[in-house]
């Protein structure tokens, strides 16, 4: 039997990998949860397209300051060493190549590295897309975390995405409840595996085709 | 003398035209003017163009400008957010023309218009819907998107503290839009939680030069965006 | 007979003419001597294009500080209310139209306000242009202070630049050692003329058609 | 842990290679990271394109790099400035290769490097000698020059205080270049005259975020520009 990874467990893998020292931008949604996470030896600074630099954890009852959140609008606190500039600077940083990673959740992941997740195909409901292509373009890494398929099993890793695209081809690793996959200009290679899971099942389970690494191993769920 | 200074919210908004362009500082509810865009909804302008990041929270300030039918245009990056009601029935109704901007092409194409630019190239959007009949270029073997500088007949800016000649720090976050809003405006009107005495700022510590300022009026207790 | 102007009286009358509450950019030389000459009741905002909104005058003696100075290398001091901000910031202001005045000297201007003050035609020694080309295409109004003619008495003031241009068709007024002339699509007005020149005096020094204005009068010297 | 700081000056320099661009910050005899430029003369890189608004003064710092042969061209907007001698010198002798840029403009590319921009559009220079083979684009009814980013391999800046995190104030106006330039480098080293602990900075007063820097090195008492 396979257990698929819950939201927190796969913001709980993708933590393990941030580097001690980076500069880290957190999407909307699951990867918000990802600093929770990270081992508490590594000094990450969280970077917000609002203009903070060395955000801390969110502030105890009765301390919120309400100029004072992050880009998903949670009450945020400010980790000394940290700075506060206006939006145009958080975009050079964001468009500039100056931060390590940036963390964010997607509808659709395509072979090659598209990302698609700013719009859906529904057009009463007016699109927004926030900081999401800048990121894109710009961070030096792009990490994905989202659920392996749509709630009725349709893969979210495909050839071509359906959905529009935010980038081409910036994705370079992703984190999903059943895998955790790179993204390479050989195609996609599967890290890990989430425990039971056999390489056939995943693969039916995507939409594009997988190769499975030498060194891979079963996801670490703790 | 130099004093930027005017009595009353309302002679901060005057003479604000119809039709007019104007840009709206904040970041969901951090920074946002709220007692100059209630007094911009008493001033009476109409067929606006607005500039702002979201679409507004509640049923107070930007939603309530959008609810009194006063823009027939809104230009933003992300006009989704947990109670943008007043935006989304607008929009379902077909009742606002939306342009949706990348968060940082909006932000650096106001910075083009304060910057005396004419336009940039942009990595943002490349190949996607939002770039759709925009000119691309390949500049160093990477593709850019050609955007325009994006002016405002009028920029509403909420600061913490300011002095005669205009000159404005901010608190916290709440800075976020302001500094560029403020240089990309023709007419830029600040309300500022304290007026202090020229001087009184640290020159080093100045976050929006005064040059970049036209009007300040006192706001001591303003109220927080997005209430009911 | 004439007695053109020195540039310390070029500059004081130029500063005559600084509107209150202006925000004023003084180029490096003569234009410099303006700031000692406007009236005391005006509060003019001097900026200089090294990061200062708000230059006060020289500093007392012994009072210097080698990290506040003006574009010409002088040592300046902070009035209240000044501002300090990075070059790309002070050339916002400078190329966007923020600044009501940029006042600058010039070895020659056209007829139609082409204006030429960065580089001689002389190839050996290195030419600089500074912050001439940006002021020129950005500030509100261009004024020129200068000599009217060269020290051979070639005129500065002519049909068309010899030397290489900083910007086409920007000055608006132009003080010289001989007279007040505004540029206007009209062609050149003279507004004043140094007491005991003539028209015809003025005409025979320049190179460039002049139209005396109805309401001409004597420059004004004290 | 994040720590920039680094022991010596040596250790600030190590790596520059030939034939670099390294943009060094200062304006006139202000904000000029004399020590740090001694340091790369010790260093040994040579065939180096050096961006800086000036050219030097006297036998020192950016004059004393140039008189050591060590740089091929200056990327500059005033060469020309009193004490001058060296590169004047050098000039006259055909032995270094000039280009030169309006202020703003030099300013403003090397930001677009930072920003990750492929370029931009300026009036400042249309129909003059520096704009003589640049595309020009009439963009609603105004002419404008075509410039693109200048990155640095290199940056060297002064700063007043600094932290581990790379956090930078300057003093008065020293400032000039050195944020932009910070930020269009790919190693960006700082001497400051004093390092603090981290959080000592005020973060709303912080010029440059310390995401721009790579390396610090304590200089407790900079010497003077352009000295003898």
């Amino acid at each position: 039997m396979t257990t698929a990874l819950s939201r927190t467990q796969i913001a709980r893998r993708a933590a393990q990998d941030i580097p001690d020292g980076a500069y880290v931008n957190l999407g909307i949604g699951l990867p918000t949860l990802v600093a929770n996470f990270v081992p508490k030896d590594r000094e990450v600074i969280y970077h917000s397209e609002n203009g903070i630099l060395g955000m801390g954890p969110a502030p105890a009852p009765g301390t919120e300051d309400p100029d004072l959140i992050n880009a998903s609008k949670q009450y945020v606190t400010l980790l000394p060493g940290a700075s506060i500039f206006h939006h145009t600077d958080a975009f050079i940083m964001m468009r500039g190549g100056h931060l390590d990673l940036a963390l964010m959740g997607a509808f659709e992941v395509s072979c090659t590295g598209d990302l698609a997740n700013w719009a859906t195909l529904d057009d009463k409901t007016p699109p927004g897309v926030g900081g999401a292509m800048d990121l894109a373009a710009g961070a030096k890494a792009v990490w994905v975390l989202m659920d392996h398929t749509t709630k009725d099993g349709r893969p979210r890793i495909v050839e071509q995405c359906t959905y529009p695209l935010t980038a081409r081809g910036v994705v370079k690793r992703i984190y999903t409840s059943l895998a955790v996959i790179d993204v390479t200009p050989d195609g996609l290679f599967v890290r890990e595996m989430a425990p039971g899971l056999s390489f056939d099942e995943l693969q039916a389970r995507t939409g594009a085709p997988l190769r499975l690494a030498n060194d891979w191993r079963p996801i670490a769920i703790d | 003398m130099l004093d930027k200074r005017v009595k009353t919210l309302a002679d901060a908004v005057a003479g604000i035209k119809d039709g007019a362009v104007v840009l709206i500082a904040g970041f969901g509810s951090s920074g946002i003017p709220v007692e100059l865009i209630h007094a911009l909804i008493d001033q009476g302008a109409r067929d606006l163009t607005v500039v702002s990041n979201n679409a507004g929270s509640g049923r107070t300030d930007l939603a309530a400008l959008l609810a009194a039918g006063r823009v027939r245009k809104l230009i933003c990056s992300y006009p989704k957010t947990s109670g943008s009601v007043v935006f989304e029935e607008l929009y379902a109704a077909g009742k606002i023309e939306l342009e949706l901007v990348p968060q940082g092409t909006l932000s650096e194409r106001m910075r083009a218009a304060g910057a005396g630019l004419g336009g940039f190239y942009t990595p943002t959007g490349v190949g996607t819907d939002l770039a759709k009949g925009k000119e691309v270029r390949t500049i160093n073997g990477r593709e850019y998107v050609f955007e325009t500088p994006l002016k405002g007949d009028v920029a509403l800016i909420k600061a913490e503290r300011a002095d005669r000649w205009g000159n404005l720090v901010y608190h916290a976050a709440a800075r976020n839009f302001a500094p560029t809003m403020a240089m990309a405006a023709d007419l830029t009107i600040v309300q500022a939680r304290e007026i202090v005495e020229l001087g009184a700022l640290d020159p080093e510590t100045i976050v929006t030069p005064g040059i970049f300022v036209d009007r300040v009026v006192h706001v001591p207790n303003p109220a927080p965006a997005g209430q009911p």
